[in-house]
């Protein structure tokens, strides 16, 4: 997309958000806004990128654009136009036409956004009958055109499926190709990449990327990853707390922000150039409806001025964007490099934990199975050998379903490795939780992925911290409080929190919380399953500093689960690539990140977006996932571009270079060069 | 028309149409079958197969001559032969019919001839006719023991079409009924176990006539011109049987005291209704009985409580009755009771148990426990429920002077001598006795104003033939 | 700034128990205020109705039978000329002492089992599990009614058996929710701890499945009261003297057309309270946040 | 898929022989028997000894429990110790009317329940959905036995439009039952439909705020078609097993409604079972009562299969 274009399109604006504010009745029975005064215009053509937060209203707005409230909300002042026609006048009858039809929306989940009961064909035909006029004759025709068009392979298949048969990448093009059958004139996405894989995410957003230039359709595409934003969008709106805080093309915003939030929000996202840690945002946005005064990012502002407090702060023209702040203009510009946290390793050579020839799987025969004599199936997880050293943090990362859940229920116990050894220094972990000594559980704790699920949510704080202490020291009450307040403190929260229910607690705070639990057992080994993904990146960056921080002032030991291969980056010592529950790569992080790629670790990293106009993801061929392990073989034989017919055959031998271990077949020269070929997208796999 | 008649399934489906099975289908029999001799207008014994009957001197051998052209519903013609056959029938003890109870002192019965025969009994017994007059004793076809239960065949009003006790049993009229042909066309007999749903039924008109009816539900017909109502004394009762040979029970100082303290007029009106019954004072001999002796035994507080005194209970005792819901009356009894009893210082509990094995686990095994009797003619009440020794009598009554007047009573030919006997029989249980009877009942009978011919008699006189439904 | 000193400087006040939040919830909805109003009515009654009860509600007078409703009897008399309101103040007592003590039984073992159960898995589990299914599939009135002819009537019998056969569904519909539970982190987390599975059950399991049970225990009431109304309807209820709603009505019931209040009253007394204890439980689950379906078993 | 119903299958199978063994123990242990309860006050001495001997009753539990099964593996299920009748007669017909009372009360009672549901749900708090759950919960909580009268004084004794009692042969055909079916059909319908129709209710609503609800909407999906084709079948997923409960659990406690209008039903039947101490006929009808449980289960098993895509197609 080129700017000219874009400047021409302003001219007559699709649609526009005049002035907008929408409150809803909270708990307590008070109307408080949730959008607050804001303006925003969409041209014919053109893509804007809406990013912000958790919470800060962005799918509001965006439910907005097609005249629909959440229950419970209403329209404060403003209007929003579509066509100089206020959305919100309509009589129901054309806002039936209009959404599905001229506005298309793509929700962000689009496993729950199809109807479970009814088959895809049914569902296009719907959207077909309703919005394209054509015959019943040539839906099924159009149907298979549209799917094409989505780049689903087999679309004769395809339709007579129900929703819960596609895989989440593939239900999202089918969400897509609904909301082509209205051809659209806007397109609504509701970060429709958020919860899928790295590389399924880089597929659909290039997919949404082509579309557009074939149709020449508007967008509003709606994400909290600046990255993905990036790709897409023309122009970025940044909101805050209900407001649009700052405006302007997309380059302007990423590479020159304006607002101290934008700065700041850029800064905490770990990149795969950098080194160390990625600063932190502080703070919490403010809750809904308690800000009434001054600029909503004034507390947690590192240039606050007296008047951030007391005025609001107008939107105010800037070369090229528009931005809401008072000291627009008057700060220095970025100060990103110098604000990159970089700590020392602290690692050992002393071998802590040992995984040798590891096979897990989650397949129990039965009675029936064990009569009628039926081979197991392929186990998910087999072969992994590692070897991790006290004080290092091991990074294990793949794609989802690629059993790195799995290793981790292995060592901790809940899932027994059904052969192999697994040890802790001396100790033997093959044996079940339930017949570990006391001592040793103690040893080995757990953080999880979603805070919400990981602490019993009918407990306070200090019951949650009060288990293992009691279990592991048994510290009488008292004893435990104050050994609890200075968990807390150990993750940087007050005492007053032990009162509190996690219900009570911000996402980031419930992390803490998970995490002070999880060194109260004064642990050797913690195994961390994808702490960060459900946390904000500003909140990832102050979560995973701490951990850091907590690494060294232990000198414990981490196994860190992620998918997110900055995040690995950042934080990790060594690295192991996992695909299908088959070790493909392991090494130290500089010469994983920098030396010898196996083809899946260069996949990945390839697929990788950054919060950067100009950096293009490369793209694998093929983003299909796979139902079972290969029986035989290498484990990347289906997907990998260089494939051999000895990949079907035999196990790929581990060839080393400088500590980095990869498991392929073809010599490490070769891979080297073969890689950098460009790999396109097939138009339609078949 | 048809009549229509409600029945409560009292036998489960079980119902047999052998007059004499313990699950006799008594509502059906008394239209299917004949007695020899039936309860006239006046209480006494009538002629019905029989015409004629006269006993020998000592009372040991009955003759009676039986009604020309009597047919049978199968057409054959009822002789001699078909009486002894039934009557030896009843005491077989292959059979083991509970009615050999009463008929078991006939030791032979002889066919003089076709229309006459006799009757030859174990000991003396001046009231045959009154032991033939049992409702059970129906006259079937000689040697037709076997299938009689399904077949009906004898020689009522009514003829059976079909058996079918849990549903509609249906009876046809039998044009050649002995008295003439029946006023109706038919009848049905159609179970409806649930007595609130009879009485429904009855409202809704899907039956013709409900033969027992509480006074409460009396109210419901009493000013409605679609219903007529009839009040009938009968000899049934309910009472609580209190065992004589359990302390403290044993003294009979005690006993009468607990019968003492009952005002029975305020329990008849409060259990079954100010008119429901007719006092009586604890002998089971009813009010149309004609050896029925009146007593009085007005509530007397003060004398129950100086007798239980001279018993050495001057603080009063506390008894114990176990009762089930078998019969609502009960429990309402025994409420008033305690109610009553409680002024005199005695204390009456109520020990309710399941109702179904009440009469094998209950009844004459607690120290006391709720009764009922049908009416029965006095010689044989007094003998089944009071004679030492005999297997229902309730109360474990042993009292050689009253098992004497029994003896007496029965082989005393001259009327009025026998009633003076079985008034002293009858007094003797008010003074001594162990079981509180308040009253007989009344029956109330329910029927719809379109019934015609219907006698206000107990229901085993009911004239069948003469009913008819317009 | 930064996050930590934020962090402890936000004023906080000390956050309202979860009960107190219940509560006030509860406060929000009008059914439930109203449902819980008379209940606590019924409550209060049934405790007290001795020394309220205008007559003693077994003194049977002759000359009072089914009288209609008056001033020296508001609700008029039965057919032993007993007053009504006095006995429709007491008939809730044994009703209530029964079903409620029968509701603290089933809710007690089945919810221990179910917890257990759902918490344990496996064989044991399964098995167990087809037993429980068999017990649901006996006709329920054949099975109470097997059972009471086998233990009695008393009063403390009648709870037992209630309590036993409401507590098998509250098995099946608290290791339903426990089994919501049992993969969840949390839980997983204090198996990795190495929890004993005591400790799991009672102090992670039972604070969450509480709100089930508490909802549990309120439907499961309201269906034994129904239950035992049946049960003295068929004559295996309360024992009389003493009066009960349920046998009230089947007393009265052939009386209708002509004395309607002594099926009315009680009937009413029955049903209000029954509607007390649903619209109490129908705005507790939606307090607690569990708008659910009811399930029937 | 085969595989899941024969393993429901033989889950069925493994129930109903609990449910006989259950029902053998607890009828065993009861005191009294059929001959106590059958002869009442005659209950004594050889009279009593004869009447067990003739039916068994002095052999070992064990065997008559093994005798009896044996029978109905070969398709008898014995005979009445009261009626001294095949079970299989006595039983057959008395399944046939409450079969015909149930299905019509469910034909009526459960799409009433499910429109009214619906209807509730889509007027959340609104003076429909409060007079619809108002009438419902009212509904449930009157014993069926004051509702019975009410029905009974109005319609039969008041209005005379139905008859107040059922007054057929017990095997009457189907078309001579139909008069007397409606007022306890009305009653059972009554019942039913109060607790469906707040199942469907919050199903329904659950199912109105979901996802896929809501991107309906955002498609321009007409209000109508959004309930009855997106909505209305996920929302009967969660009911249907709570209607096969619902109505099983009503068929075994039809007791009372048939109590009083004197129906023909397996119900009463039962209850007269139980009087008896008839064995034999108790375990058989808890054997068939546990079969229609089971297989209203099975159906609503079947149901949801057919309604719910995950179930029914492998992914
Ligand atoms: N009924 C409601 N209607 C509108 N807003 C609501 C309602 N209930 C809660 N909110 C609040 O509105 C705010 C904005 O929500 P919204 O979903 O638009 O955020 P978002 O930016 O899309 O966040 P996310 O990235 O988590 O999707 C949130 O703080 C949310 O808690
Ligand atoms: N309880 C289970 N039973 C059977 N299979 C399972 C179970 N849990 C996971 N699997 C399978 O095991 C494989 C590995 O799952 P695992 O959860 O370890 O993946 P993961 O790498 O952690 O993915 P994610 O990034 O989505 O968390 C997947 O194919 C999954 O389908
Ligand atoms: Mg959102
Ligand atoms: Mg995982
Ligand atoms: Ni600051």
């Amino acid at each position: 997309m080129s700017e000219p274009q874009t400047m021409n399109m302003k001219m007559t604006p699709m649609i526009e958000v005049d002035n907008f504010t929408l409150g809803y009745t909270n708990a307590e029975g008070r109307l408080v806004s949730v959008l607050r005064n804001v303006s925003l215009q969409v041209a014919p053509g053109e893509a804007l990128g809406l990013v912000g937060e958790s919470g800060c209203g962005k799918s509001t707005l965006a439910l907005a654009m097609m005249a629909f409230l959440r229950s419970g909300s209403q329209v404060q002042n403003g209007a929003i136009r579509f066509h100089g026609q206020d959305l919100f006048a309509l009589k129901p009858q054309s806002l039936q036409s209009l959404r599905g039809g001229r506005i298309g929306l793509i929700p962000q989940n689009a496993g729950q956004s199809l109807t479970p009961t009814l088959k895809i064909d049914a569902q296009l035909y719907e959207a077909l009958k309703l919005h394209s006029g054509l015959p019943s004759s040539q839906w099924r025709q159009h149907a298979i055109e549209l799917l094409q068009q989505v780049r689903l392979p087999a679309p004769e298949a395809m339709l007579e499926r129900y929703p819960h048969q596609l895989s989440g990448g593939q239900q999202q093009r089918v969400a897509v190709a609904m909301a082509l059958a209205g051809e659209p004139e806007l397109l609504i996405l509701d970060e429709p990449t958020t919860g899928l894989d790295v590389t399924t995410q880089a597929h659909i957003l290039e997919l949404l990327r082509t579309l557009r230039q074939e149709l020449g359709m508007a967008m509003v595409f709606v994400s909290h990853d600046l990255g993905a934003v990036a790709r897409i969008s023309d122009r970025i709106a940044v909101m805050y707390a209900g407001e649009v805080i700052e405006l302007g093309s997309s380059r302007d915003v990423l590479l020159e922000p304006a607002h101290p939030y934008t700065r700041a929000l850029l800064n905490a996202i770990p990149r795969l150039d950098a080194e160390g840690l990625p600063p932190s945002l502080p703070g919490y946005p403010p809750k809904v409806g308690s800000i009434t005064q001054g600029c909503a990012f004034a507390s947690r502002c590192s240039h606050a001025q007296p008047i951030c407090s007391e005025q609001n702060a107008p939107m105010m023209a800037l070369a090229g964007h528009q931005v809401r702040c008072h000291l627009s203009g008057h700060l220095e510009q970025t100060e990103a490099a110098s604000n990159v946290v970089s700590l020392p390793v602290q690692s050992t050579d002393e071998p802590l934990l040992l995984l040798e020839q590891v096979q897990i799987s989650y397949h129990r025969p039965g009675l029936i199975d064990a009569w009628l004599q039926r081979p197991a199936p392929v186990a998910t997880v087999d072969g992994v050998d590692l070897q991790l050293n006290r004080g290092e943090t091991l990074a294990l990362v793949g794609e989802s379903g690629s059993g790195k859940s799995t290793i981790m229920r292995a060592i901790s116990g809940i899932l027994p490795a059904r052969s192999g050894q697994i040890r802790l220094k001396q100790d033997d972990l093959n044996q079940p939780v339930e017949q570990r000594s006391k001592a040793l559980t103690r040893r080995v704790q757990m953080i999880f992925q979603n805070p919400d699920a990981s602490l019993n949510p009918r407990h306070t704080v200090f019951e949650i911290l009060q288990q293992p202490l009691r279990l592991y020291f048994g510290l009488n009450h008292d004893a435990c409080r104050d050994k609890a307040a200075e968990l807390l403190s150990l993750v940087r929260l007050a005492p007053h929190y032990l009162d509190r229910m996690p219900g009570q607690l911000s996402g980031g705070e419930k992390q803490r919380v998970a995490i002070a639990r999880c060194f109260a057992g004064e642990p050797d080994l913690i195994l961390c399953d994808e702490v960060t993904s459900a946390l904000d990146v500003s909140v990832q960056a102050a979560v995973l500093k701490l951990l850091k921080e907590l690494q060294q002032q232990r000198g414990v030991t981490y196994l860190f689960i992620a998918h997110d291969l900055a995040v690995v980056k950042a934080i990790a010592d060594q690295v192991a690539v996992l695909y299908q529950g088959r070790l493909c790569q392991v090494g130290p992080v500089s010469e994983v990140f920098t030396g010898h790629h196996h083809p899946y670790t260069r996949t990945l990293m390839n697929a990788v977006l950054e919060p950067d106009p100009d950096h293009q993801p490369v793209i694998a061929g093929d983003d299909s996932p796979e139902q079972h392990p290969p029986a035989r073989g290498c484990a990347y034989q289906r997907r990998c571009p260089l494939a051999e017919p000895r990949c079907k055959e035999q196990l790929p031998p581990w060839q080393a270079h400088q500590g980095n271990r990869i498991r392929c077949h073809l010599e490490l020269d070769a891979l080297a060069t073969l890689i950098d070929r460009p790999q396109l997208i097939k138009a339609v796999n078949a | 028309g048809t009549i229509r008649l409600g029945h409560d399934v009292g036998y489960a489906g079980a119902e047999s149409l052998d007059p004499i099975s313990p699950s006799r289908f008594f509502e059906a029999n008394q239209m299917l079958y004949s007695r020899l001799i039936r309860q006239g207008q006046d209480g006494q014994p009538s002629p019905e197969l029989a015409t004629e009957w006269s006993a020998s001197a000592d009372a040991k051998t009955w003759t009676l001559t039986l009604r020309k052209g009597v047919k049978f519903h199968d057409g054959s013609d009822l002789t001699s032969a078909d009486v002894k056959y039934t009557l030896e029938r009843i005491n077989d003890p292959e059979i083991d019919s509970p009615v050999a109870a009463v008929l078991g002192i006939i030791s032979e019965v002889n066919v003089l001839d076709d229309q006459r025969f006799e009757i030859k009994l174990s000991a003396p017994h001046a009231d045959l006719p009154l032991l033939l007059m049992d409702y059970r004793v129906r006259i079937i076809p000689e040697g037709s023991g076997d299938n009689i239960a399904k077949t009906g065949i004898g020689s009522g009003p009514f003829m059976l079409e079909e058996l079918d006790s849990e549903g509609t049993t249906v009876l046809v009229a039998n044009p050649h009924y002995w008295e003439g042909a029946p006023a109706a066309d038919g009848a049905e007999l159609i179970g409806i176990p649930d007595s609130q749903a009879r009485v429904q039924a009855l409202m809704a008109g899907q039956v013709d006539l409900e033969q027992s009816i509480t006074a409460q539900q009396k109210r419901l017909f009493q000013n409605n011109p679609q219903f007529k109502l009839q009040t009938i004394a009968t000899g049934e009762w309910r009472g609580l049987a209190f065992r004589t040979d359990m302390a403290p029970l044993d003294d009979p100082r005690v006993r009468k005291a607990l019968r003492m303290v009952v005002d029975r007029q305020e329990m008849m009106t409060l259990v079954s209704g100010a008119e429901a019954g007719v006092i009586t004072c604890d002998h089971p001999v009813w009010s149309g009985d004609q050896y029925r002796t009146e007593i009085d035994c007005a509530q007397d507080i003060e004398g129950a409580k100086k007798l239980l005194a001279e018993a050495g209970f001057p603080n009063g005792i506390e008894v114990t009755i176990s009762a089930a819901d078998n019969e609502p009356e009960w429990i309402h009894m025994i409420e008033v009771y305690q109610q009553q009893a409680a002024k005199a210082g005695i204390k009456v509990n109520l020990n309710m148990v399941p109702s179904d094995g009440y009469w094998s686990d209950v009844w004459m095994k607690h120290p006391a426990s709720a009764s009922r009797w049908s009416q029965r003619p006095a010689d044989q009440i007094l003998n089944e429920a009071f004679r030492s020794g005999s297997a229902w009598n309730e109360t474990f009554f042993d009292n050689p002077a009253f098992d004497q007047a029994l003896d007496d009573a029965r082989s005393e030919l001259d009327f009025e001598q026998r009633k003076a006997l079985y008034a002293k029989l009858q007094t003797i249980l008010w003074e001594e006795g162990g079981e509180l009877i308040p009253y007989h009942l009344n029956q109330t009978r329910a029927l719809r104003s379109n019934v015609t011919g219907l006698d206000p008699v107990e229901q085993f006189s009911i004239r069948w033939h003469k009913v008819d439904v317009e | 700034m930064t996050a930590i000193t934020m962090d402890m400087n936000t004023p906080v006040a000390k956050p309202a128990s979860r009960w107190r939040q219940v509560w006030s919830n509860l406060r929000r909805s009008p059914s439930g205020m109203i449902g819980l109003s008379m209940l606590t009515l019924h409550l209060l009654m049934a405790l007290l109705a001795p020394w309220l009860a205008p007559y003693d509600w077994t003194l049977q007078d002759g000359y009072q039978i089914l009288q209609p409703p008056s001033e020296a009897f508001w609700f008029g008399t039965d057919h032993m000329g007993r007053d009504l309101l006095s006995r429709t103040m007491m008939g809730g007592r044994e009703a209530i002492t029964v079903t409620l003590l029968g509701t603290l039984l089933a809710v007690g073992w089945g919810g221990l089992v179910g917890m257990t159960l759902g918490f344990v898995g496996g064989r044991v589990d399964a098995w167990v599990m087809r037993f429980i299914d068999a017990l649901l599939a006996i006709p329920w009135l054949l099975f109470l009614l097997l059972v009471i002819a086998l233990v009695g009537q008393q009063t403390w019998t009648l709870v037992l058996t209630l309590g036993f056969f409401f507590g098998i569904a509250v098995v099946r519909v608290v290791r339903g929710a426990t089994l919501e539970y049992v993969p969840r982190d949390f839980v997983i987390a204090a198996r990795t701890r190495g929890e004993s599975r005591l400790n799991i059950v009672v102090r992670e399991l039972l604070p969450n499945v509480l709100d089930a049970l508490l909802v549990e225990a309120a439907m499961r009431w309201a269906w034994m009261l129904l239950a035992f109304s049946s049960l003295s309807f068929l004559g295996f209820g309360v024992v009389p003297p003493t009066p009960d709603w349920g046998l009230m009505i089947a007393d009265s019931r052939g009386m209708i057309s002509i004395a309607p209040w002594a099926v009315i009253f009680p009937a009413l007394a029955l049903s209000t309270l029954i509607i007390s204890i649903n619209l109490t439980a129908d705005a507790l689950a939606k307090a607690i946040g569990l708008d659910r379906a009811k399930a029937p078993v | 898929m085969l595989k899941l119903i024969l393993q429901r299958l033989a889950m069925a199978l493994f129930t109903l022989l609990t449910v006989c063994v259950l029902v053998f123990s607890i009828t065993e242990a009861l005191p009294g028997d059929v001959c106590t309860a059958y002869l009442g006050r005659d209950a004594q001495g050889t009279r009593l000894e004869n009447c067990r001997q003739a039916r068994n009753l002095d052999q070992p539990a064990l065997q008559r429990f093994a005798d009896w099964g044996t029978g109905v593996l070969q398709g008898s299920l014995g005979t009445s110790l009261k009626r001294d009748k095949p079970i299989n007669d006595l039983v057959a017909t008395r399944m046939r009317n409450t079969a015909v009372l149930a299905l019509g009360a469910a034909v009526i009672g459960i799409p009433l329940a499910i429109f009214l549901g619906v209807i509730a749900a889509l007027r959340r708090d609104r003076p429909a959905d409060v007079l619809i759950s108002g009438g419902s919960i009212f509904a449930m909580t009157i014993p069926e036995f004051v509702t019975a009268t009410v029905l009974v004084l109005i319609f039969s004794i008041q209005l005379q439009w139905f008859p107040a009692v059922t007054t057929v042969r017990h095997n009457a055909p189907v078309s001579e039952l139909l008069p007397n079916i409606v007022l306890p059909m009305i009653t059972l319908a009554l019942v039913m439909m109060a607790h469906i129709l707040r199942m469907v209710r919050s199903a329904m609503i659950d199912v109105m705020a979901s996802d896929f609800v809501q991107m309906a909407r955002l498609k321009g999906v007409p209000f109508w078609r959004i309930v009855c084709l997106h909505a209305l079948p996920s929302a009967m997923l969660p009911t249907i097993n709570i209607i096969a409960l619902t109505v099983a659990w009503l068929l075994g406690g039809a007791v009372i409604i048939e109590q009083v209008f004197n129906y023909p039903g397996i119900g009463t039947l039962m209850i007269r079972a139980i009087y008896d101490r008839d064995l034999p006929l108790v375990q058989a009808i808890a054997l068939i009562l546990a079969t229609v449980y089971v297989l209203c289960n099975l159906l609503a098993d079947l149901s949801s299969l057919a309604l719910n895509p995950r179930l029914r197609t492998a992914r």
